[in-house]
């Protein structure tokens, strides 16, 4: 199995270096550069710039040295904000992602799937009912129509829940259900029709001849198989989650990575693009792993190697 | 003898007789497609906002790019209040104006204004020679006799010049619905349609080659799938425009990727398949094994994807919106429709709502053809 | 009518003043209770260096942290900052600056001139990359040359004749140069803490040495920046406020709420739908003219928009009106020139009295078509498409589809809308592949030749490739003229001779706004739309 | 059981799956079911048991065990029977076994469940002794090895000690050895005989092999079309044949010294469509015997001898007695 | 044995390894070689994974093999690239075990059975092919209006049927049956298998008969093969493996098949063989039979056997005999 992981590593850090190098083309490709500010800088601080960032270099030549830079670790200083590093600005948004993130996904998980087992169970009843209307609408409406509806009612309606930051416990509740939603809905009816696909499977019907209880078929066969499913598309999520979204950070006024990332790009800020990419996609591929390590862990049939 | 004890005479047609009727594959899953109530609902609501998107602007007699500037942010249900002389109706504006309105409801002028008396809040107004005052002192604001300081009766009133309202540049919003509609099931189709095409293409290659190949191949779906979409999206733009095509070829270049998988995946078990190792003994060619077995058996998942494939697009156009990047103006779709209301969220939630409510109409019937086609296609459904 | 409910025969009515608001009395405001605001900021800056950024964003923390020479008062007229004094010599090419007694930096370090002289040499370092250098190079003598290396302490324009005195010589005689000397590349600089910390002393509390009303205390990357009083400023003694928290709210729509809801006491963005009902429900809502203008830029350089006439046309398109009443909903003005109203010269706006163009708050259609018909386009259908681009905003979308709208119905021409993020949408402009285009214009310090540049040949500013010698010329003479007077008179004739060339489609004058809850006050905006906070007290 | 009916509501119409089963199974006695693939062979028996899956309906009939009816109790009872008095054997060992719990756990859930006083060592200890039985080699390492790690037949013989775990006074085996090479087959037959042998378990043996009927069953029961075709001990079925169906499955098997040169006879044609079953016999249109009547009407199961019965009109007594196999002797 | 010219089919030293990663080895098919003559059946039996679909597959090529050559009608088509290989394919067809997975469900039989046809580019249209499907299908007991259904719509014997069909239509000269009765009733069996006797005599056509039902193979082979783990242990004449069956595992493999007749099943003294089969991964040493061989010998676990003639072209790969 260790064998299998380090070639995994391998075959990442060559999916790594295709993903630096794309978006290295597309970042430079696109006009537009880092000092395109509000006005039109003369020429001579626009050379000083080009010279102080080593922008002037062959476009080959700057994406090696920036290679270098990501081999240890640098990620580069931020062309925007000067005196800032990339590495401090994941330093200083990921941690808040990631815990608006981590806080999500255990909401997630803690609403979704116990609605997909309910609605597995009664399957075709009015639970399933209210639980598949409620997922379809949950996928249904984008994140920024949630997040200003949850805004205009529980904030500004009701008056019950701050309308921005996450200074207090309180001011997480609306991020997590804006952010969650999406995620809900779509685990829960994962795992519906998951636990509905298992529980036709021959070995539920041995279990229930030995004389169990439904709900001990359920929890004690049915479930663990059930998740696997589930699981697969834990390693992504978690990374997106993680990682910040764009829109509920913007509207929650939340210091995240997601507002950065988004940012950048619309500042070419080039090392802030690459660096944001970059740990995305290493984090994305880490919780891929990490899932796989999972299911192993849940599946004694998979064996990697 | 009883006749009853005649040999019985019988045919092989008889004995090898197939009871079912003659149904082909298409045929049957509509069969069972059809016996699903939500199923069949979702398809209404389709074909519906289909017609409603593409025949309903022929009806509604304004375009959706026409402003009147003077009608801004009406909405739908008017509160309003009787004129002096009760010939008509008054509507008080988001930005604190006064508007006629006929007795039918149809929208009039915006009154003249003659002068403000911020003192005793209220702005004073010239509704057919006899002033009238608008009192914005306590919300909801009113109309009042200035000199009296009477109320005028006030009722609700559907709006009859625009049905849905209008936005912040006084556009009719139900003529803009129909046009939002359209892109956005128009951005959903050409998506799902490259999505088919690519995803079915590229899965299928990289499935029934497998080996190296697939393993360069599904790599390269990996990097596509972490390459920043809104850098690539900005890209895009530059190259061919900002636009509807430019929002294409970003969600069809990009968004197969999910296809590819699935497809892949799907090949990859068919290919171990009796019936393809059998095409395959017979000597048809590669082509044929892949087009006439693996894709066709695949269509279930396929059909269930793109159904899923579309409400993600709709949902990646209106992300693109709200990040500024979308369609170019006066077009829109329902996601900048959102957009551009959530702004205005508090003084004109309607803005808001009316096409939020489409999307999510629109998402409802795919996720329920989705499924019921899900169903329909289940082979463990189908003897 | 049928079936109406009739409520008797006595009418409802209104009782006024029951719950007219208070009128807030900021003059006698006393402060009572905790001398702590939130004022909410719609965008980060990229940096809190004011000698490196020209990033609008940063404007509330640099001038609530820094003070310059010379500052503006409530009522937006300039007045000694760090100087006491000044004066200049008859040339007006060497201006002496006199500083207050016992000035400090916020860490109880002294200032003298001699901060003054290395800020401006710092500004004038390559490695700098001061974004605001050519405020520097194109007055100071010796700076040019001390930037490119070629210059010597000795020649660089700007000495400090003892620790109270400074001296800055300039290039050529300039009668306005105490305006820019307001402006923030001219602030000092305390060379301890540059050269402790290098390009990041701006990044923590600590290292941020500044001189003005308050000092940072606290830096939450990407959500707040909070300010507390600095102790060690001059004025502190008048300096009531101890805690300001600048909190990011990218979105205006959240940052609305917040404030009505009173979880933050002010706000700088504010939804256009809602002015309306904010200024009529007496919510704190401040507008004011800002010393700018809201334009669309037409490149001059390009067929058909080198004629004129084609410009005319389009200018008399537009329903201004409209577009300030129910577009922006803002209170602004109708423009016609880019010079915008607000530079005052004996008690008169420069601006005052000027010719209208031809130009009518509302459309004139007929005068439009005449316009482009006499450009040579009878049918207007026979006009190229008129490629109107903008960047992503909600806002100048808005407008764009407007006049989009306006120039298609008015004017009879094909008008195709697009826009991009503003990356793309600057470089296209600054590129010349643009034709008319969203712009807007504010002034770096308060003086009409913030403006004038913009349409000087080939200067950097000038993106809409507009060339007009006679023009030039004036403008020359303007940067030297000292006469006020004269200068005043210069200035219009130069806004008449290019405003009749339409080289810009102006819209209206900026209006800036702001929304503060009444219980503060002393809070003022110049008419560049900056804020200052050190004369604002709470009393709750 | 009596007059057991079965049918699954399906998109496509009513899937009459069992049209009235009755037979009897005595204690210790070992009854086969043999049948056409889709007789209804599995569904008899799930029945028993209501193991059936939601989209079926129990239309009609009784299930008498033990003097009380499988087909009227709750859940709750049911469940006390489940695994302690009835126990089943499942087709396919690959799939029956949870594939994420070890083997072990999963025997030693079904004692629990019936003997919750008893400690987790003693259930062991329990089940470790059944893998004995069984003849698991190895038992006290095979314990905690999961269901895939096992070849099919070790995974049957698991299967097997999980329904034999609380002594089962029945036992249903569906189908246990069809997915299984001879070799393991002929284990597993040996080890039903055993089992029956020595702790006088009934079984119900679900086959469509004749010769594993031929070498483990007591008495037959031939099911066809959702009914019961013909009802006879063992011997008396491959001597007597009574019914074209029977006769024809005899026929058609190549017997290890079967001539080379004869042909085999075999059934001609398709089994019948459940969802249209045919007005008369469900075997009519594929028997070479076929009257009239065989098409218009179902026969009545019919006594041939002793324990012996048959459904056929052929037997009917007014039935002419040329090209009827039944008359002639 | 026949001479050289009425051998179709020769295989000698046939090998196929599927890599299962960390560099092992299943050991599907080991070095097995027989001959088989034109007109002539040879069965193949043996466990469930010994190899005989391998064996099959290998030599149809769907497989490549990993050592050995496959003689097919005096080529050797063991190396041959795809389009080398499309000829020789039009006389080498195969019938495959599962009547469900075997045909494409989403195809009606027509297309089905004139796949083949188009294939080899023996029709052109539509109709053309139909010349051929009807007649086919009527040889195989169906009737013309099954040529529109699609293939979920039959039953188990009737798909069976079809796939008979479309492997012979192409009047091919070797049909590979891969264990084509084994998922079916056994009132459907004795169908297919007078079907495939039947065309057998008409067409002269011969066939590699794969099946685990021994009696079934003795009734249609001329010629059996045992396999054990990959490996052939004994191969001869059909009824003389069944009267003298020498090596052990074939006669545990007699043994254990039920006897359809209950006096006789009582009467039977079974010599039934104990145990798993071992790993095809790590296959036992020297004689594979040896783990469950009653009578094993340290000679067994030392030296492989190799596959003898015992007299009468009777073959066996065993100790016992040496
Ligand atoms: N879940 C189901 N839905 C609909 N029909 C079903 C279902 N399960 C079984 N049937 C039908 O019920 C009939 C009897 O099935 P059953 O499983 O009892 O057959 P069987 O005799 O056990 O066959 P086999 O030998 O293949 O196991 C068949 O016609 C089958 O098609
Ligand atoms: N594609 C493959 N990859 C890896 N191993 C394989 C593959 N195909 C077959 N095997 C292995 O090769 C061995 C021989 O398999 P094969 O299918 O030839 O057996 P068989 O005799 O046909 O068995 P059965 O009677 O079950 O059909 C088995 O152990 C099997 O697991
Ligand atoms: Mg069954
Ligand atoms: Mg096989």
């Amino acid at each position: 199995m260790a064998r299998y992981f380090m070639k995994r590593v391998a075959m990442m850090a060559v999916a790594m270096f295709l993903i630096i190098l794309l978006t290295f083309a597309i970042m430079h490709a696109v006009p537009g550069g880092p000092f395109t500010g509000e006005k039109k800088l003369s020429a001579e601080i626009e050379a000083a710039m080009n010279e102080k960032y080593h922008l002037n270099d062959p476009l080959p030549l700057q994406f090696v040295d920036y290679l270098k830079g990501v081999v240890r670790g640098d990620f580069g200083p931020s062309y925007k904000y000067p005196g800032k590093t990339v590495n401090e600005f994941i330093a200083d948004g990921f941690p808040v992602s990631a815990k608006l993130g981590g806080i999500t996904i255990v909401f997630v998980l803690l609403a979704a799937l116990p609605m997909g087992i309910c609605a597995a169970v009664k399957n075709g009843k009015w639970q399933d009912m209210l639980v598949m209307a409620f997922a379809t609408v949950g996928v249904t409406i984008p994140s920024f129509v949630i997040a200003s509806l949850l805004i205009y009612f529980f904030a500004f309606k009701l008056g019950l829940l701050p309308t921005y930051g996450i200074e207090s416990w309180k001011g997480y509740i609306l991020p997590v259900i804006a952010l969650g939603g999406y995620d809900i809905s779509y685990i829960a009816r994962l795992m519906r029709s998951s636990l509905l696909e298992v529980m036709g499977q021959d070995y539920i019907r041995t279990a229930r001849a030995k004389g169990l209880s439904e709900f001990s078929v359920i929890t004690n066969h049915a479930l663990r198989n059930a998740l696997i499913p589930v699981i697969t598309v834990l390693g992504p999520m978690i990374a997106n989650l993680m990682t910040g979204s764009f829109v509920v950070e913007k509207i929650f006024a939340i210091p995240g990575l997601g507002v950065h990332f988004v940012n950048s790009v619309s500042q070419r800020d080039y090392t802030t693009i690459m660096g944001v990419t970059i740990f995305y996609a290493t984090f994305l591929m880490v919780m891929t792993m990490v899932v796989d390590v999972f299911y192993c862990l849940i599946d004694p049939r998979i064996k990697y190697d | 003898m009883d006749s009853k004890w005649e040999v019985l005479e019988q045919s092989n047609e008889a004995r090898e007789k197939i009871w079912g009727r003659n149904r082909s594959f298409a045929g049957d899953v509509w069969f069972r497609f059809h016996r699903k109530p939500t199923a069949i609902t979702g398809f209404v609501i389709i074909m519906l906002l289909m017609l409603f998107a593409f025949l309903g602007p022929l009806f509604t007699g304004r375009s959706y790019s026409e402003q009147n500037l003077g009608l801004v942010n009406v909405s739908p249900m008017m509160r309003v209040f009787e004129t002096p002389d009760q010939s008509g109706y008054l509507y008080i504006t988001q930005n604190l104006k006064l508007l006629s309105v006929n007795k039918d409801g149809s929208l009039g002028e915006q009154l003249g204004k003659l002068r403000e008396d911020s003192a005793r809040q209220m702005s004073i107004y010239d509704c057919g020679g006899a002033e009238i005052a608008l009192y914005y002192g306590k919300t909801p604001y009113l109309v009042i006799d200035p000199d009296t300081l009477v109320i005028a009766k006030a009722r609700t009133l559907w709006n009859r010049s625009y049905l849905f309202g209008t936005d912040a540049l006084g556009r009719d919003i139900l003529t803009r619905l129909m046009y939002g509609t359209r892109v956005s099931l128009l951005v959903a189709f050409v998506a799902a349609g490259v999505n088919l095409i690519l995803g079915i293409v590229y899965g299928g290659i990289s499935g029934y080659f497998g080996g190296r190949v697939d393993m360069a191949m599904m790599r390269v779906v990996d990097i596509i799938s972490t390459i920043p979409l809104t850098l690539y999206v900005i890209l895009i733009m530059v190259l061919m425009g900002a636009g509807l095509q430019s929002i294409m070829v970003a969600l069809g270049t990009t968004y197969w990727v999910d296809m590819a998988r699935v497809v892949r995946g799907q090949v990859l078990s068919l290919k171990q398949q009796e019936f393809v190792l059998a095409a395959k003994t017979i000597g048809s060619s590669a082509k044929t094994v892949l087009l006439a077995h693996l894709i066709p058996n695949a269509m279930g998942s396929i059909l269930v994807t793109v159904t899923m494939l579309i409400p993600s697009a709709i949902f990646m156009e209106a992300f693109l919106g709200f990040l500024g990047i979308g369609l170019q103006p006066p077009l829109a779709s329902l996601g900048t429709m959102c957009n551009d209301a959530t702004e205005n969220l508090r003084t004109c939630p309607y803005q808001l709502f009316i096409p939020a409510l489409v999307i999510v109409l629109i998402m409802f019937a795919f996720n329920f053809v989705g499924d019921g086609l899900r169903d329909a296609l289940d082979p463990k459904l189908r003897k | 009518g049928c079936g109406e409910k009739k409520s008797g025969d006595k009418a409802e009515t209104v009782s006024l003043g029951g719950d007219a608001k208070a009128e807030s009395t900021a003059e006698a405001a006393k402060p009572s209770g905790k001398q702590e605001l939130i004022f909410v900021l719609s965008n980060q800056p990229d940096s809190l260096d004011p000698s490196y950024t020209n990033n609008s964003f940063a404007t509330p923390f640099i001038i609530n942290c820094f003070e310059g020479l010379v500052t503006y008062d409530t009522k937006g007229e300039l007045v000694p900052g760090n100087a006491e004094n000044w004066e200049k010599n008859e040339d007006m090419t060497v201006y002496t600056f006199h500083l207050r007694d016992g000035l400090k930096w916020s860490d109880g370090s002294p200032l003298t001139a001699e901060d003054y002289v290395y800020a401006a040499k710092h500004v004038c370092t390559p490695a700098t990359t001061a974004q605001n250098l050519s405020m520097m190079t194109d007055y100071i003598e010796g700076a040019k040359e001390y930037y490119e290396g070629k210059g010597s302490d000795d020649s660089f324009g700007v000495k400090a004749i003892d620790d109270k005195t400074l001296e800055y010589r300039l290039k050529a005689p300039c009668p306005f140069f105490v305006d820019i000397v307001s402006t923030w590349v001219y602030s000092p600089l305390q060379k301890a803490t540059i050269e402790a910390n290098g390009d990041k002393w701006t990044q923590s509390a600590n290292a941020y040495v500044c001189n003005g009303p308050f000092k940072i205390s606290e830096i939450n990357p990407g959500a707040s920046i909070v300010l507390t009083k600095n102790e060690n400023y001059w004025d502190a003694a008048n300096v009531s406020l101890e805690k300001l928290n600048f909190r990011y709210i990218l979105d205006t729509s959240t940052a609305l709420t917040a404030y009505e809801n009173g979880e933050v006491d002010g706000i700088r963005s504010i939804p256009a739908g809602d002015i309306a009902r904010l200024k009529a429900e007496n919510a704190g809502l401040v507008v004011a003219p800002s010393y700018g203008t809201v334009y669309y830029n037409i490149d001059c350089g390009k067929e058909p928009y080198n004629n004129p006439l084609v410009r005319k046309a389009l200018a008399l398109a537009v329903d201004r009106n409209a577009l300030i009443n129910n577009v922006v909903q803002l209170d602004a003005t109708p423009a016609y020139s880019v010079l915008p109203p607000g530079y005052v010269v004996d008690g008169k706006d420069i601006t005052e009295g000027r010719s209208d163009f031809d130009l009518k708050p509302t459309a004139d259609p007929e005068a439009a078509k005449a316009a482009l018909a006499e450009a040579g386009y009878a049918d207007p259908a026979s006009f190229p498409t008129i490629q109107l681009s903008y960047y992503s905003d909600d806002n100048a979308k808005k407008v764009a589809e407007a006049i989009a709208e306006m120039l298609t119905t008015n004017l009879g021409v094909k008008v195709e809308v697009s826009s991009a993020d503003w990356a793309v949408f600057y470089d296209a402009v600054q590129n010349g592949n643009s034709e008319v285009a969203a712009m807007g214009c504010s002034a770096d310090y308060l003086n009409p030749m913030s403006f004038l540049p913009l349409l000087y040949t080939n200067d950097v500013a000038n993106i809409s490739f507009y060339s007009n010698p006679t023009y030039d010329a004036i403008v020359d003479q303007i940067r030297s003229e000292r006469d006020p007077a004269k200068f005043a008179e210069l200035v219009r004739k130069a806004d008449e001779t290019v405003s009749a060339e339409y080289p810009v489609l102006p819209l209206y004058y900026k209006s800036s706004t702001y929304l503060l809850h009444s219980y503060v006050s002393g809070v003022y905006m110049i008419s560049n739309g900056n804020l200052y906070f050190k004369n604002a007290v709470v009393s709750k | 059981m009596e007059n057991l009916k079965t049918s699954f509501m399906t998109s496509n119409g009513e899937v009459q799956a069992v049209r009235g089963v009755s037979f009897e199974v005595r204690r210790g006695e070992i009854v086969g079911i043999v049948g056409e693939s889709g007789s209804g062979k599995s569904i008899t028996n799930m029945t028993l048991l209501k193991l059936l899956p939601d989209t079926a309906v129990i239309k009609d009939g009784r299930a008498m065990f033990q003097g009380q009816d499988l087909t009227k109790l709750s859940m709750k009872e049911l469940r006390k029977i489940r695994g302690e008095k009835i126990a089943m054997i499942f087709q396919d060992p690959m799939s029956s076994l949870n594939p994420l719990i070890p083997v072990g756990e999963q025997v030693a859930e079904i004692i629990r469940i019936h003997h919750s006083d008893r400690s987790r060592e003693a259930v062991k200890q329990e089940v470790l002794k059944r893998f004995a039985e069984v003849r698991i080699p190895e038992p006290e390492k095979r314990y905690h090895a999961y269901p895939h790690e096992f070849s099919g037949g070790m995974r049957q013989r698991v299967m097997i000690a999980m329904a034999l775990a609380n002594n089962p006074e029945l036992l249903i085996a569906d189908e246990p050895t069809t997915a299984l090479d001879v070799t393991i087959q002929d284990q597993i037959i040996r080890q039903m005989r055993e089992l029956k042998e020595q702790h006088g378990t009934s079984i119900i043996f679900i086959t469509h092999d004749l010769g594993v009927i031929a070498e483990l069953c007591e008495k037959v029961e031939v099911m066809y079309g959702g009914l019961i075709m013909e009802e006879a001990p063992i011997d008396e079925l491959f001597e007597h044949p009574s019914h074209p169906y029977t006769l024809g499955l005899l026929e058609s098997m190549p017997s290890i010294q079967q001539d080379k040169a004869e042909r085999l006879i075999p059934i001609p044609g398709s089994p019948p469509d459940m969802t249209n079953p045919p007005a008369g016999c469900p075997f009519a249109p594929r028997c070479r015997y076929a009257r009239k009547i065989c098409a218009a009407e179902l026969p009545e199961l019919q006594p041939v001898g002793e324990g012996h019965s048959a459904r056929c009109w052929l037997l009917d007594p007014e039935a002419p007695a040329e090209q009827n196999p039944f008359k002639k002797r | 044995m026949a001479d050289d010219k009425q051998v179709l089919l020769e295989v000698k030293n046939l090998t196929r390894y599927f890599p299962v990663g960390r560099g092992e080895r299943v050991h599907a098919v080991d070095h097995v070689s027989f001959r088989l003559e034109r007109g002539k059946t040879l069965g193949l039996v043996g466990e469930s994974g010994c190899g005989k679909s391998t064996t099959a597959r290998t030599i149809i090529r769907i497989y490549e093999p990993t050592e050995g050559r496959i003689i097919f009608d005096g080529q050797d088509i063991s190396h041959l690239s795809e389009r080398e290989l499309h000829p020789v394919r039009k006389h080498m067809q195969m019938i495959f075990q599962d009547p469900y997975a075997s045909l494409n469900a989403r195809m009606t039989v027509r297309d089905i059975l004139a796949e083949p046809l188009f294939a080899h580019k023996l029709v052109k249209s539509k109709e053309e092919a139909g010349g051929f499907v009807y007649p086919m299908l009527e040889k195989v007991g169906l009737t013309r209006e099954h040529a529109n259904r699609y293939a979920h719509e039959f039953s188990g014997g009737q798909r069976q049927r079809v796939g008979i069909a479309r492997a012979l239509i192409l009047k091919p000269e070797l049909v590979i049956c891969d264990e084509p009765i084994s998922a079916l009733d056994v009132s459907i069996q004795a169908q297919i298998i007078n079907l495939l006797r039947d065309y057998q005599e008409e067409s002269g056509t011969a066939y590699l008969f794969i099946a685990h039902d021994l009696s079934m193979v003795r009734y249609v082979s001329d010629e059996v093969g045992v396999m054990y783990l990959g490996q052939l242990v004994e191969l001869c004449e059909a009824e003389e493996i069944y009267a003298h069956p020498l090596h052990p595992y074939t006669r545990g493999l007699l043994g254990a098949i039920p006897v359809a007749n209950p006096k006789l099943a009582r009467q039977k003294v079974k010599s039934s063989i104990e145990g798993d089969i071992p790993s095809p991964i790590h296959p036992p040493s020297a004689c594979r039979f040896h783990t469950r061989c009653p009578f094993a010998t340290e000679k067994c676990k030392e030296e492989e056997p190799v596959l003898k003639d015992m007299g009468g072209g009777h073959l066996c790969a065993c100790h016992l005999y040496d």
